[in-house]
């Protein structure tokens, strides 16, 4: 088990190690991660809906219905530990 | 669970302000850094305090089960609900834009972004104690 | 050397960061016998996840993404890494209840949450 | 009716049937009587095609669009039509007799097996009628599958391990004919049967003989030696069944494919040109003489006819590799005259069973005094198929031997005439022990008498047909094999 | 109405969810009828969808109204649609068998929570098939691996935790790799919407980054799908689960993950990336092959009747990513071909072991003897069904490995090909098995008959019924079929 663990974290682990030159160096203002969309966000925020906190802004509305969906993961979540773990009682 | 005088009232005390803060945190998310999950959790949190203070049923006298599913339901109700609404005003699902402007009432948005966050807050809330009460009291029996 | 040095490890100790926690956890879910101690790896492995998109919102002198005041004018880090990591977090949250749950039952029908034991169990009934 | 539409109603009869047969599958009397009804009326209307097709025309029905490389259609041309007018007297024949021999020995399970009888029968006819490779490959594909529950019906373990033999064999054999099929699509593009062939030119001469050999083992059904092994094992089944294997469908749809293959997608000049013939001739004349020797060494009756049936595809593959008009005239013509005279064997085989549950030749000395008719019936066909006149054998032994000559192979005639001679060697001593030996104690013989009627006249019936294919030859068997060779050949319809 | 149904799709099975739980609590009989009626209600508008998708061409939605790659986009297009189509209509069809098995199966008053996470699974589902955003797939993937960790214990047998346990570990890892590729795929091109990345990303084709992503991608995933080394946990998962879950999870789960890998292999990274620059189809060619084969010797191998077919699940699995590998038209017809056909197949298999274990209590294949007598229209379903996974024609499932193999032929991969041919007379192995034991097991030997079980009440048997007659309906009127699939195979080569 330990030698197959080990096999697996050295595999990840050199495709991992592979990447990281190609990253673009920590707090680059100019790698496209934080250029195309990050910019488009923080410019088109304010304006469209009017509220400081970008995050919120782009959680609720932008981005809102993938919040819907992990609202809907937590609800499953307590489904589920109640589906598994409660005794008696109606559910 | 063994009587502990200082627990409990630090505790006793402890509670409501962390519950406060909880609220804060959930109608702060549009302004500042907070939001409905973090306040949702927040607010579990005291619930889990109360549990370690004064033992499980100090929660459930408060938050019966049968309310927990009222209010996990509910939270998730007010947001897809807030959806459902901006499609019958004639927008897409979740374009919160389409009421403020039939509406006409300004930074509407903005008091939308809110009540989904109160929604999520609820759910949160609601779903994390019950998780809690769930693996605090593993089989007792619990209406 | 030094300049390749630089380049590759202290330009980019972020992910070197979050690689050695990650491999750590992949580790500890893998290896680790007890079922619990799996969970903290899978814990372990995805927060290593949730720090690497974090590192990349990062901008050099970038403030938290709320916006200043008027007039003052700032550089803001990329907000979009931080809602993915939100929902990210609730859904690791999620994960890690049920598997809890799940070894609790375990342990209630089997009394041992040792994987090698456990098998022995399975297989014996 | 619109004769445009008789094939797909030939095949959707015996379907009918077999969704019939289990629904009434309680009342005996009319499941046997769906089944006669079906097998009736299937025979008319191959009949009612039996003119346009001898006036040289074909009938084409496309069913239904299916995948690339072919179309689910049908086409009835002359050979297909001897083929599926042999399977449908035969079906109606083996009814009647299935009927007998099931009852009087209480077989098990017999809603089961008309159904697998019916729908084998409608596989059998649509390979008859196919008009591509791919619908003559489903049908092909149904027919394995559906005759195995007829193989392993009595369900012994001896059975069960037949089974899985008989299903290997074809089913990998089936894996084989898709190769080939798809194959032949890469190279040619098309998969429909024209006749002269459409292969000419597709590709080089290895890939060429190598798709032929595919071919050949995709048609295993023809158990040419050394793939064979199927044939005798599946002699566990009641006998009707092996009666159905051995004449009506499955070896028959075997060698018809070949058939088919060589002159309808090769073509026998092509065939010819890639020296396929002298192949196909080592095979056939390698499998008849080893065979036939087989058949020598069996005591069990069942067992030596099966190895007899062997011996006998074998001449059809012999007439092919001739590769000249008379040969192929002799492998189309030996197709339905063996079906009928081993049938009558088998027929016999059964009724011996039946009546005195006898399965081993030693056992059955002078069994012919209590049972005369069978025995006589089966002294006929054994002599007919050994090539005496007054039966059909000797039709296709005669082009056979003028095949030979004419294909410039004359080695062959020594190869029919060892065949026959093995034949009578291996036919004589079984009706010398029926007719001319007494029994070891009178006793054993007195509970036998003659099958019942119902087993009996199939009998009869299926001998007095190879007489009258002997007496008149042309009609209707011979004429449809004319106008297939004018065809293949591109020679005038005569 | 009509243009917001992609959405409707989502937030009313959602919503009903809820409305399960609140009726359940009122009164436990409401469950059923409710998700009966969202799930038929969903697969009438997936028909709706599709028809219009084959009439109109791509459906986009643009959740909040904000344009991608700034908001959300659900995109239909002929490939998505037509899978929409399928797992809607095998949800349904198993939301029909479920009711007496989860009556036999779940304790009573789990129940509610049961057709609460059967609903949100099912959504989850539909959600990560008609999302176009890729960070949207992942999180409906997590809501329907949670529902499905929690639907096979569901059952609550000891056993069942154990193999529910190994799957939420092995799906986590998953889940992570699928993550960490995305993330990936953000740092290179700095968005996430599947459309636009498709068209930034040949500009970074060369970097490790998008290597790296598309390994992670391909790995987690591959867990999904339980591809060949990597499907340690199917057997028990499927063996252990509740009847309905199982049908439900190894026929509409295991098709939604295998679309997600084509979607992202094929649309996200293009066939040009698989081929050329990052040349991986080859490998998964072999992979696949080996699946095929292993699957099917495993299952040869088993006693167990869901085991077997679990196993055979993964041999399957090979035929799907096969495509995959050869990756030219015939064969990703087939391949799509055999998603439906094998969801129908298998499915329709799945209920008659569920079936056989209502009724007898035990599907262990040495106490099945003569099974066909007592269970006549079960076993002539699990025949039929059978010979489709053998591929005999004109089944479905001979078209689909006709498809397979006549690319593999086009694309010169002979040897492939034929180990695919190989491939399916293994099928014959297992399938077999069953069909002797059942049918011809124990002549004489009526006295050691097990436990006299009748047949199946009827709403397990129609469904059962009608999978195993689609098995063959299909199969012959395949054209049919094949008017959706050809579209969508072109597509995913890029083409119109």
């Amino acid at each position: 088990m330990k030698v197959k663990a080990l096999l697996a974290v050295l595999f990840i682990g050199i495709i991992l190690f592979w990447t990281v030159e190609d990253m673009p160096a920590f707090g680059d203002p100019e790698a496209p991660a934080t250029q195309y969309l990050g910019i488009l966000y923080i410019e088109s925020a304010l304006p469209d809906i009017g509220i400081e906190n970008i995050v919120t802004a782009i959680l609720a509305s932008y981005r809102g219905f993938d919040t819907l969906g992990e609202v809907v993961v937590i609800f499953t979540a307590g489904i589920s530990v109640t589906l598994l773990l409660r005794r008696g009682g109606r559910l | 669970m063994r009587e502990n005088v200082v627990i409990r009232t630090v505790s006793r005390l402890a509670v409501p302000f962390i519950q406060v803060f909880a609220l804060y945190v959930i109608v702060h998310g549009a302004l500042g850094a907070g939001g409905g999950f973090q306040g949702g959790v927040v607010f579990a949190s005291s619930f889990i305090l109360m549990i370690v203070a004064f033992g499980l049923n100090s929660v459930r006298k408060r938050l019966s089960n049968k309310w927990i599913v009222v209010y996990s339901v509910l939270g998730i109700t007010i947001y897809a609900g807030i959806g459902l609404l901006c499609l019958f005003m004639g927008g897409n699902y979740l374009e919160y834009g389409v009421i403020e402007a039939i509406l006409g009432i300004p930074h509407l948005h903005g008091y939308l972004l809110d009540a989904v966050e109160i929604g999520i807050g609820i759910t949160v809330m609601a779903v994390m104690t019950s998780i809690l009460c769930d693996m605090a009291d593993k089989g007792g029996e619990s209406s | 050397m030094i300049e390749a040095f630089y380049e590759l490890f202290l330009s980019r100790y972020n992910y070197w960061m979050a690689i050695i926690l990650m491999l750590i956890g992949l580790y500890a879910l893998i290896a680790k016998q007890n079922l619990v101690k799996k969970l903290i790896g899978l814990n372990i492995f995805q927060t290593a996840i949730f720090l690497f998109y974090i590192s990349f919102a990062e901008v050099q002198g970038g403030t938290a993404p709320i916006y200043l005041p008027e007039g003052v004018d700032a550089l803001y880090v990329n907000p979009l890494p931080h809602v993915l990591i939100l929902t990210a977090i609730v859904v690791g949250v999620s994960v890690t209840a049920v598997g809890l749950s799940l070894i609790v039952r375990i342990y209630e029908e089997y009394g041992v949450i040792d994987e090698d034991d456990l098998m022995q169990v399975v297989r014996g009934r | 009716m619109d004769a445009g539409l008789l094939p797909a109603v030939t095949i959707a009869i015996p379907l009918l049937a077999a969704v019939l047969i289990p629904i009434v599958g309680k009342h005996e009397n009319i499941r046997e009587g769906v089944t006669i009804t079906a097998a009736v009326t299937m025979l008319g209307s191959v009949l009612a095609m039996l003119p346009p097709i001898l006036s040289g025309s074909r009938i084409t029905i496309p069913l239904l669009p299916m995948v690339p490389g072919g179309d689910l259609a049908l086409r009835v041309d002359a050979f297909g039509m001897v083929f599926a007018l042999t399977a449908a007297v035969l079906w109606l024949l083996n009814s009647f007799y299935a009927i007998g021999y099931m009852r009087s020995l209480q077989e098990h399970a017999q809603t089961r097996f008309f159904f697998c009888f019916a729908v084998a029968i409608a596989a059998a006819v649509g390979i008859a009628f196919s008009e591509n490779l791919l619908t003559l490959f489903v049908f092909y594909e149904i027919l394995t599958i559906i005759t195995y529950p007829l193989v392993v019906h009595v369900e012994t373990p001896a059975a069960m391990k037949a089974g899985r033999k008989y299903l290997a064999y074809l089913l990998i054999g089936g894996i084989f004919l898709l190769a080939a099929v798809i194959l032949t699509y890469i190279l040619t593009g098309t998969t429909v049967f024209v006749p002269g062939g459409f292969l000419a030119g597709s590709g080089s001469a290895l890939i060429l003989q190598v798709l032929f050999l595919l071919f050949m083992v995709g048609f295993v059904k023809a158990a040419w030696m050394p793939l064979h092994g199927w044939l005798p094992a599946a002699m566990v089944a009641p006998t009707p069944v092996s009666a159905f294997l051995h004449a009506v469908a499955v070896v028959t749809a075997g060698v018809f494919g070949i058939v088919r293959v060589a002159g309808w997608v090769y073509g026998m000049d092509l065939m010819a040109s890639l020296g396929l013939g002298i192949f196909l001739a080592v095979i056939a004349s390698f499998t008849i003489v080893t065979a036939s020797l087989f058949a020598l060494t069996e005591d069990n009756l069942k067992r030596r006819l099966a190895y007899s049936t062997v011996s006998q595809l074998s001449y059809i593959l012999l007439g092919v590799s001739m590769l000249s008009i008379a040969g192929m005239t002799a492998a189309m013509a030996h197709i339905p005259i063996h079906a009928f005279l081993k049938i009558t064997l088998f027929f016999v085989a059964g009724a011996v069973i039946v009546s005195a549950g006898k399965e081993c030749i030693s056992e059955m000395k002078g069994i012919g005094r209590k049972m005369p008719v069978t025995a006589l019936m089966f002294s006929a066909a054994a002599l007919g198929i050994c090539g005496l006149p007054p039966l059909a054998g000797i039709i296709s032994k005669i082009y056979l031997a003028l095949g030979a000559v004419e294909g410039g192979m004359p080695v062959l005639l020594l190869v029919i005439i060892a065949s026959t001679v093995l034949n009578a060697a291996y036919f004589l001593p079984i009706i010398h022990t029926m007719l001319l030996q007494r029994p070891d104690d009178e006793r054993s013989l007195d509970s036998v008498t003659e099958p019942p009627l119902v087993m009996l006249i199939p009998i009869v019936l299926t001998v007095a047909v190879s007489v009258w294919i002997f007496f008149s030859p042309s009609m209707p068997f011979m004429d449809l094999i004319d106008i297939a060779i004018a065809e293949i050949t591109g020679s005038v319809v005569p | 109405m009509i243009d917001h149904l992609p959405v409707l799709l989502i937030a009313v099975p959602i919503l009903s969810a809820l409305l399960i739980l609140l009726a359940g609590w009122y009164d436990r009989r409401f469950c059923y009828p409710i998700s009966l009626i969202t799930i038929l209600l969903q697969f009438g508008a997936a028909i709706a969808i599709l028809l219009e998708v084959m009439r109109e061409g791509t459906i986009r939605y643009h959740l909040g109204g904000w344009a991608p790659p700034l908001g959300i986009e659900l995109v239909i297009d002929s490939f998505n649609g037509f899978i929409l189509a399928v797992i809607l209509f095998l949800s349904a069809a198993t939301v029909v068998y479920a009711r007496r098995s989860v009556e036999k199966e779940i304790d009573p008053e789990k129940r509610i929570s049961f057709y609460v996470l059967f609903q949100l699974l099912v959504t989850g589902l539909v959600g990560m098939t008609i999302t176009g955003d890729i960070f949207n797939l992942y999180v409906f993937l997590e809501i329907s691996s949670i529902a499905t960790y929690t639907l096979i214990a569901s059952a609550r047998r000891p056993r069942s935790y154990v193999a529910s346990f190994n799957y939420l570990v092995l799906g986590s890892i998953a889940a992570g790799f699928i993550l960490l590729g995305i993330g990936n795929l953000y740092v290179a091109t700095g968005t996430l919407n599947m459309a636009d990345l498709a068209l930034l990303l040949p500009a970074s084709y060369g970097l490790a980054t998008v290597h790296t992503a598309f390994l992670f991608l391909l790995i987690g995933f591959s867990i999904k799908v339980a591809f060949f080394p990597l499907h340690l946990w199917l057997p028990d998962a499927y063996t252990e689960a509740p009847s309905a879950v199982t049908v439900l999870i190894s026929t509409v789960m295991a098709k939604v993950s295998v679309y997600a890998l084509f979607r992202i292999v094929f649309t996200v990274f293009t066939t040009a990336y698989v081929i050329d620059t990052f040349a991986v189809t080859g490998f998964i060619l072999f992979i696949a092959t080996v699946a095929i084969i292993a699957g099917a010797v495993l299952a040869i191998a088993q006693n167990d009747l869901k085991r077997m077919l679990a196993y055979s699940s993964i041999s399957q699995i090979g035929y799907i990513m096969f495509a995959l590998g050869v990756a030219n038209q015939l064969a990703l017809e087939g391949g799509l071909l055999h998603i439906l056909g094998h969801a129908v197949m298998k499915g329709c298999l799945f209920m008659v072991a569920g079936l056989i274990i209502y009724r007898m209590g035990t599907s262990q294949l040495s106490d099945l003897k003569g099974v066909a007598k007592t269970m006549p229209i079960s076993c002539a379903a699990f025949a039929l069904a059978g010979a489709s996974m053998i591929g005999i024609p004109p089944t479905i499932g001979f078209m689909s490995k006709y498809y397979l193999v006549l690319g593999a032929f086009e694309a010169g991969q002979w040897i492939y090909a034929a180990v695919l041919l190989v491939g399916s007379l293994l099928a014959a192995g297992y399938i077999w098995r069953f069909i002797e034991i059942a049918y011809f097991g124990d002549h004489h030997s009526e006295d050691r008959r097990p436990a006299p079980a009748r047949e199946g009440p009827v709403s397990m048997l129609v469904p059962m019924v009608a999978l195993a007659l689609l098995c063959l309906f299909l199969g012959v009127f395949v054209e049919v079929v094949m008017e959706a699939v050809r579209p969508a195979a072109m597509l995913l080569l890029g083409g119109a």
